[in-house]
């Protein structure tokens, strides 16, 4: 059960309280009607699915019940920088070789 | 203090025998209340705070209380308000006609949960055989509330005092949340 | 006979208590203090099972948690816990305990015949064979197989035992409790760090408890441990926990603890648990398992009576019992020897220490001369005789070529070995951490660390009191400055004796036995013998991943702490390559085996998951009410009178709501509060349905989908303002619903002024459904105009229920003048009874869930769940109504322009009549369009809902099916196993189509 | 290659089975094969298996980055049944059923194939509902399956509660007489015997960190731990990894790589006939031969690479095996394990060309791969054999993500176990 740092509530709780809710930073189209079949494909299904480090959406489901972002490494599990919805998405680069992985 | 001061918005209810009582633990039924949700923006804290009587806390997980009203931080943006069972429509009016033109959701939950109270040495122990959270005093001091999960339920927890919690789950946990902690106590009381 | 084998004096055992216990039907004596192992050594048993594979007699072979053979199954309330480790049950008086996997007797075992035919079961020989004649395989020969593997039997009855859990979180975790836990307990304490110590043995202390010669701080190592244990616990910052293993280290520190609270009582208070599971969250750890001693692999070292050396060590000077009354020493490392003069001092006789190194130390060698002990240089076991217990040992000389000269035999009732020692890495291992091989200590030992923990003493192969001592005030202080940033001046203990030893060996014995005629065991509960590993390699099985579930190796109840490291030096001698290229075999958890009830903890019965009630509960259970299991919801599923089944009590609920009135319990329905400026944009988003025109006071159906075109829930949209909407979901959706809700409103649409909250158990809600509801309902309601005009379908109003606030829909899902009122819920009861009176007077009846769904049929209401599988689009259900065209964004607008979901031929909504009326539809029956279909014909569709409509006394069904609307008043067919049913194909709007009956 | 046999047993005998050879080689990589197959767990060694057996292919090397059927071929609760709803996905695993039926005979290996039945419970309306769609489903596409009232299915399940009183009650199930179980390492160790003996390369310990492609796009080789292989055809069979792979192309993939839980009690004597499957409380159980209570558990919400799964999920299956089977609370769990499933939107697997010539992936197996392992390497074999699908496993193709054309177990409430 990974400890997971909500970035609202500013605590670190047990991974009951949260839902994980796929791969960050990726918006719905805008203007669906312009956009593509591969696209729509893009956006509803292709996922990084990185085996490394990753950026993913959580939500604080049993606490605040914010969405959030966390950077995690999806071998070791350890969780690398945590961010509030809207603020960008750290360099992932960076932040694995701060974290030496 | 804050004990005191939630102790006469959060009351035993008067018809209900205890649900427990051992010398080192209680759980009581909390009689009903109003519970309103406010939802809003930064910029309309100030003026809910005073249209409800009790200011907005701003620190996460933190509460305000004041004569026959308390505030508990949800979110960054959302707040549970606690009166008076029957201060229910002067309440909501209130801060509807301060509110008036700011963007904001403020909506009658009084009925979607009900609450306890666990009190007593052993309350904090209790809590823990079904919640993973750290209670010692440092780490949530008196004051703090915190939605979470107990074993399969989604529970409220606010500490009122250094041995006093009140736990609120929707109505229909309820039956769960209290049996469970009935049923985890009983051990206390074995030789 | 009483306890011919326990010592005079000595021991931590109370010899002022006796206890009686019984083994195999046979009552022996024990004292407090002692565990079933011991209790049986003291009165001379040794033979307490038999193996696996071959059903060889087998004795206790250690003393602690990693025993391979003493598995016996212990009574308690007439029935029976398997597989229970002899040297870790606990004696208790009146224990009852049998032994395991033998027939009829444990003395006279039929299945020993196996070990005869053994030439034929080598390892894997069940991939080679049971093949002939092909159908053999499941009805003759896997039964015979299945009967004879397992060790004990299974328990027979529900256990009435409760299992405890408690969460907690701590500064610095130590599991073990030997001389390094001790002493990282009491340095990392000083600084005012939280600290639990755990140890899974009754008491604390390790291998101190053990320690019959060396001294700490000039006391004995018991008194020295009863003394810390007392500073220990009088401190509120540290939690002693023994019979406690930590047996799972997870992500983020997160450890697992097993509390044994009961099992060494009595007679224990049944208010107490059995078992409770400590699940724990560490800032640090400290890893303070130990090392365990290796078995050496020599011929026929599995007969009762072979114990390891520091097992022998244990039994003496903790429990007071000689393992024998001659004994011979074989080892391959210093620590044997200390055991050989422990047992000398008590007066066994020692027959022979065989060492296989060349030049023992002459400290050692010195000793055992002045007393007269027999020491044999460059020597090992090649065999042993006895057959249920050793009679005499086999010796043989280590020649400079390599090869062995017999050395002749020993006599002997026991025999202590011991290969050199193991560090206990399994938890490191758990924690994620790589171990390193380490060629001086010929052991894996941890390396880096990868979460925050250390290991410290035997368990990183640190031997030695005095040095395992220093690694854990070390461990203790830097655990308790990491967690906390604190530190403190320990005074640090000082201990004399208990050197560390040297030596060790890995692997099989060399020996001038006849290979093919003889057992070496590597792994005793699997019998895996060191030819079964060697074969293994000779198949081709080069990993040590493949040599372990080839051979079954490392695979026993102790998973391999025992076998491991010989047989991974078997396998690299026999591929010729370092150990290191072998690899080894991850440590999983359990470290031991850990109940399930432990796991399962409070969740059972009721607790298994929530039981979720709505108001009108207590009444449908007074009266007569059948529940259904709705998600955790329990729904009313019909009202049967006295003499009334199922069929019956739907069919007169139908009637009744259709000729007067029906009342039922809509609470369960997900309600959620849209509010805000945005709220009508907000809804247009989501909704397939256009909302902004929608006037306060009117309600509309909405439909909700995902974005990839399928529906996904429905409702109900109730504007109660310009900025404040009520809408319902499904009972089963209302939580996927809101957290969707919540996902693109946090996360897609942030700009907008708009928030939702669940008010599903604000309200209690009740149908009142049929040509009198209004009548019904009027004599209550205050406030509003309830007539058709002011008050038209499809209306909400806010007003009071018998002088209590009030939300009024008039919707219905039956066809029939509706209304459902919402009152806050702890006035839910009070309007259910109220209402339930009030139609008795109109006749009418209270109506469940199945009632609810023939009426909704009856109309072509479809059920999201039922009538769609989520593969169904709006188009495909006849809805294109609820789209809003002219909208230019929806959830699910997008995707419903994919290519498939504007194809031909998709599978559409229709209604279907059997020619017999008086047949009904099986739900899920497959549709084709012609009769009697081959096997493999493809289905047009499926029947989605069925049921006997007593409003058109026949039975209707709706259906998916391929081109569906285009098929109306043809004929297809539902192939059964007894043959086809004609169907035709009609609209799904059964009853009323033009809804007459709405607007009353 | 020496037949096994009983006979050849006893006569290994009187030599102290001195004399067995090797059950596959340990070659070094060829400069060039026809077939490289990346991935030798069940489904990939199966793949090379019938590309020589059943289409003459015998150039092919098998590359496997640990050792071979190490991955969850060698990690799941080796449940086999074919009653899934769809009639692509009947047919596929119904197609398996069939090649299992014979399957020790055919690999002179015994796999221990164990039609021991295969019960799904029902306890709600809807389950019940969802599980007569199935059997009317499978009856017609000619898949074996049949409903049991809870009498009759404690009657085939002694130890099961079908008490009334337990939280979710069992009001039926559904029972696939020829689904059971086999012997997972076998499969392996069957089809690498059987595909070495036919001169198929198994290459242990062999990572592969790249797939190379010529100007027209076309797959030229792989790049390996142990230097550039050359090939024109390139199977991806990689199962969790499968993601990692692809990208090696530039080809992305709707997979998402979950851990997923298992476990076993210790050894006890036979209390348990059958495999027992509940979808609405997730816990599915059976008894291996050795007398072990295998028991899967469910995936994390998270994707990982770790192979190691939180033990909330444990406890969440634990807890409703025991509900059903009161009397196991006292039996222990030895060990628990984790696997990395490849999961895809619609829980189906995707057997199929890509739009890479010369490239060709099978994977997607989510929770329920093992079942699969003869038809899906039969089937791939042929696709990869004949650069063109096999009417099996034409539908199962990456590009239905796109169209919407799904084959979607998951939305009819039938999680693949």
């Amino acid at each position: 059960m990974l400890l997971v740092y909500c970035p609202y509530c500013q605590v670190e709780r047990p991974e009951t309280e949260f839902s994980c809710r796929g791969q960050a930073h990726i918006a719905r189209p805008a203007d669906p009607d312009t956009v593509s079949d591969e696209d729509w494909v893009e956006y509803l299904y292709l996922r990084d699915n990185t085996k490394g480090v990753y950026a993913e959406r959580w939500r604080h489901i049993h606490g605040c019940g914010r969405f959030f972002n966390a950077v995690r490494h999806t071998v070791s599990d350890d969780f690398l920088a945590f961010y509030k919805a809207g603020e960008p998405m750290p360099d992932l680069d960076t932040l694995a070789k701060e974290a030496g992985k | 203090m804050s004990d005191l001061l939630a102790s006469d918005l959060i009351t035993p209810d008067a018809g209900e025998n205890p649900l427990l009582s051992q010398p080192s633990v209680s759980i009581l039924k909390a009689a009903p209340l109003t519970r309103l949700s406010l939802r809003l923006r930064n910029q309309s804290v100030k003026d809910a705070g005073d249209a409800f009587g009790a200011a907005l806390p701003v620190t996460p997980l933190g509460s305000s209380v004041s004569d026959k009203r308390a505030a508990l931080w949800m979110g960054p943006d959302e707040w549970t308000l606690l009166a008076p069972e029957e201060e229910l429509s002067a309440v909501f009016d209130a801060i509807e006609a301060k509110l008036s033109g700011q963007p904001h959701s403020l909506v009658d939950v009084s009925d979607r949960s009900e609450a306890i109270i666990v009190s007593g040495e052993k309350a904090e122990w209790l809590l823990r055989t079904g919640i993973f959270i750290d209670f010692s005093l440092d780490a949530f001091p008196v004051g703090t509330v915190t939605r979470t999960i107990f074993h399969k339920a989604p529970v409220l927890v606010w500490r009122t005092g250094d041995d006093t919690f009140v736990i609120e789950a929707w109505v229909s946990f309820m039956d769960y949340v209290s049996g469970l902690l009935m049923q985890s106590a009983q051990e206390l009381e074995a030789a | 006979m009483s306890q011919p084998f326990r010592t005079e004096k000595g021991g931590r055992i109370d010899r002022g208590d006796q206890l009686t216990f019984m083994f195999d039907g046979e009552q022996m004596q024990g004292h407090k203090g002692d565990t079933l192992a011991s209790a049986l050594l003291a009165n001379g048993v040794h033979l307490v099972g038999r193996s696996f594979k071959y059903h060889r007699p087998r004795g206790i072979v250690t003393a602690g948690s990693e025993e391979p053979n003493a598995l016996v199954g212990i009574y308690r309330k007439g029935d029976q816990t398997p597989n229970l480790r002899a040297t870790q049950v606990e004696l208790y008086q009146g224990l009852e305990a049998i032994s395991q996997n033998r027939f009829p007797s444990l003395s006279f075992d039929v299945g020993a015949v196996n070990d005869l035919l053994s030439p034929l079961f080598p390892a894997g020989f069940y991939y080679k064979t049971f093949m002939w004649p092909k159908s053999f395989w499941d009805r003759v020969y896997e039964p015979i197989i299945r009967a004879a593997a397992g060790l004990g039997r299974p328990p027979k009855n529900p256990d009435h035992d409760s299992y405890g859990n408690i969460y907690e979180h701590c500064d610095v975790l130590i599991a073990g409790s030997g001389p390094a836990g001790l002493a990282a307990a009491l340095a990392a304490a000083e600084t005012g760090a939280k600290v639990i110590l755990c140890d899974e043995q009754a008491q604390f202390g390790g291998s101190l408890l053990s320690e019959a010669n060396a001294t700490i701080d000039g006391k004995a190592a018991g008194d020295w441990v009863s003394g810390t244990i007392a500073k220990l616990s009088a401190m509120d910052n540290v939690t002693l926990l023994n019979r406690t293993t930590a047996f799972g280290y997870f992500a983020h520190n997160y450890i697992a603890l097993a509390e044994r609270v009961t099992e060494h009582m009595s007679d224990p208070d049944p208010k107490l648990p059995r078992e409770r599971l400590w699940q724990v969250r560490a800032k640090e750890v400290v890893i303070a398992s130990g090392a365990i001693e290796r078995p050496m692999v020599f011929p026929e070292n599995d007969r009762p009576g072979i114990l390891l050396a520091d097992a022998g060590r244990t039994y003496l000077n903790r429990y007071g019992v000689k393992v024998g009354h001659k004994v011979v020493v074989a080892t391959a490392c210093d620590s044997a020897w200390q055991a050989a003069f422990d047992l000398n001092d008590h007066g066994v006789e020692v027959a022979a220490i065989c060492d296989m190194r060349e030049t023992p130390p002459e400290s050692l060698v010195s000793i055992a001369k002045a007393r007269g002990i027999r020491v044999e240089a460059g020597c090992v076991v090649t065999g042993t005789l006895g057959r249920k217990r050793i009679k005499a040992a086999l010796i043989g000389r280590l020649m400079t070529s390599g090869q062995v000269a017999s050395g002749g035999q020993i006599d002997c009732d026991a025999l202590l070995m011991s290969g050199g020692w193991t560090p206990t890495v399994s938890l490191y291992s758990q924690s994620r951490g790589k171990v390193v091989w380490d060629q001086d200590k010929g052991a894996y030992v941890p390396g880096v660390s990868v979460q925050k923990e250390r290991s410290v003493g035997g368990a990183k192969g640190l031997y030695g009191l005095q040095a395992t001592l220093e690694d854990g005030y070390a461990a203790g202080e830097q655990a308790a400055k990491a967690a906390t940033g604190k530190s403190a001046a320990v005074t640090r203990a000082v201990a004399s004796g208990g050197e560390a030893g040297s030596g060790g060996t890995l692997g099989a014995i060399p020996h001038d036995r006849n290979p093919a005629r003889v057992k070496a065991f590597v792994d005793y509960q699997n019998d895996v013998t060191a030819k079964d590993v060697k074969l293994a390699v000779r198949e081709g099985m080069q990993s040590i991943e493949h040599i372990k579930r080839y051979t079954t190796t490392g695979m026993a109840t102790d998973q391999g702490r025992l076998s491991n490291m010989n047989a991974l030096q078997i396998a690299s001698g026999a591929l010729e390559r370092p150990v290191t290229q072998v690899g080894l075999t991850t440590f999983r958890l359990p470290y031991t085996p850990t109940s399930f009830g432990l796991f399962a903890g409070v969740s059972r019965g009721d607790f298994f998951d929530p039981v979720r009630k709505t108001p009108s509960h207590e009444w449908a259970v007074e009266n007569g009410g059948v529940f259904e299991d709705v998600g955790q919801w329990k729904r009313t599923w019909y009202f049967p009178k006295s003499g009334e089944d199922m069929h019956a009590a739907v069919a007169r609920e139908c009637k009744m709501v259709r000729e007067t009135v029906g009342l039922f319990d809509a609470s369960t329905l997900g309600k959620i509060e849209v509010v805000g400026p945005d709220a009508a944009e907000f809804l247009e988003r989501m909704y397939t349905n256009p909302w902004k025109k929608l006037a306060p006071g009117r309600c509309r159906y909405g439909l909700l989908l995902n974005d990839a075109g399928f529906i996904v829930d429905d409702g109900v949209m109730g504007r109660l303002a310009e900025d404040r909407f009520h809408i319902t979901t499904t009972t089963g959706g209302a939580p996927n619903v809101f957290a969707t809700m919540e996902d693109y409103l946090q996360t897609e649409w942030p700009d907008l002024d708009v928030w939702i909250t669940s008010t599903t158990e604000q309200y209690a809600v009740a149908a009142v459904q049929g040509p009198k509801a209004r009548e019904v309902i009027a004599p209550f309601i205050e406030g509003i105009d309830l007539s058709a005009e002011k008050l038209p379908h499809m209306s909400v109003r806010e007003c009071t229920f018998a002088g209590v606030p009030c939300r009024l829909f008039r919707i219905s899902f039956t066809g029939e003048l509706g209304f459902e009122i919402n009152v806050p819920k702890r006035h839910g009861k009070m309007m259910w009874e109220t209402l339930a009176k009030e139609i008795e007077k109109h006749n009418g009846v209270p109506y469940g869930t199945e009632t609810m769904h023939v009426l909704r049929a009856e109309k072509g209401f479809i059920i999201v769940g039922q009538d769609t599988d989520g593969t169904v689009t709006p188009h495909d259900a006849g809805m294109s109504w609820a789209i809003g065209k002219k909208k230019h964004d929806f959830v699910g607008k997008r995707g419903l322009e994919r290519p498939d979901l504007v194809a031909e031929g998709r599978k559409q909504l229709v209604g279907l009549l059997t020619k017999d009326p008086k047949v009904k539809l099986e739900e899920g029956a497959q549709i084709t369009s012609r009769g009697a279909p081959k096997t493999g014909t493809p289905a047009e569709g499926h029947v989605t809902s069925s049921y006997y409509s007593p409003a058109l006394d026949r039975n209707i069904a709706l259906a998916i099916v391929k081109n569906g609307q285009a098929l109306e008043g043809k004929t297809l067919y539902v192939p059964m196993p007894d043959g086809s049913i004609e169907v035709e194909v009609t609209s799904p709007v059964f009853y009323d189509k033009e809804g007459a009956r709405l607007n009353v | 290659m020496k037949r096994y046999s009983f006979l050849e047993l006893a006569k290994n005998a009187f030599s102290a089975h001195k004399n067995w050879g090797r059950q596959w080689r340990a070659p070094e990589p060829k400069a060039e094969y026809d077939v490289v197959i990346i991935g030798a767990g069940g489904h990939g060694l199966a793949t090379a298996y019938y590309l020589a057996k059943e289409h003459g292919i015998r150039n092919v090397a098998v590359l496997e980055k640990g050792w071979l059927g190490g991955g969850n071929t060698g990690r799941n609760t080796t449940i086999v049944r074919s009653n899934y709803l769809w009639e692509e996905s009947a047919a596929l695993y119904n197609h398996a059923i069939g090649l299992w039926q014979g399957l020790s005979q055919e690999l002179n290996y015994n796999v221990m194939y164990s039609a021991r039945g295969v019960m799904m419970l029902a306890h709600t309306v809807h389950d019940v509902q969802v599980a007569q769609r199935h059997i009317h489903a499978n009856r017609l596409a000619g898949v074996q399956n049949e409903w049991l009232t809870p009498e009759q299915a404690k009657d085939y399940c002694p130890p099961l509660n079908i008490k009334k009183d337990i939280r979710y009650p069992v009001m039926g199930a559904a029972l696939q007489r020829v689904g059971g179980t086999a012997r997972h390492d076998a499969v392996a160790w069957g089809y690498a015997r059987g595909a070495d003996d036919m001169g198929v390369d198994i290459i242990q310990n062999c990572l592969v960190t790249g797939i190379r492609r010529g100007a027209d796009g076309a797959v030229e080789g792989v790049d390996t731990a142990k230097g550039f292989i050359k090939a024109k055809k390139v199977g991806v069979v990689a199962a969790g990894n499968t993601t990692t792979v692809m990208d090696m192309a530039g080809v992305r993939m709707p997979l998402e790589s979950y851990p997923l839980q298992a476990l076993v009690s210790e050894p006890v004597k036979p209390a348990f006939p059958c495999v027992v499957m509940s979808n609405t409380i997730h816990a599915y159980i059976s008894q291996s031969d050795k007398g072990e209570l295998v028991i899967g558990a469910g995936t994390d919400q998270f994707i990982s690479y770790s192979q190691v799964g939180g033990i909330h999920i444990t406890n969440h299956t634990i807890d409703a095996i025991c509900e059903l089977f009161p009397h196991f609370r006292r039996m222990r769990m030895l060990r628990n394990w984790g696997g990395i499933v490849d999961v895809t939107p619609d829980r189906s697997p995707i057997l199929s060309k890509t739009p890479v010539q010369g490239l060709y992936v099978n994977c997607g197996w989510g929770t329920g791969g093992f079942k699969a392992t003869p038809g899906s390497g039969h089937v791939f074999a042929h696709t990869i054999a004949k650069d063109e699908p096999h009417r099996i496993n034409a539908p199962f193709t990456i590009d239905r993500f796109k169209t919407g054309r799904l084959i979607d177990e998951a939305a009819a409430a039938a999680v693949a176990h």
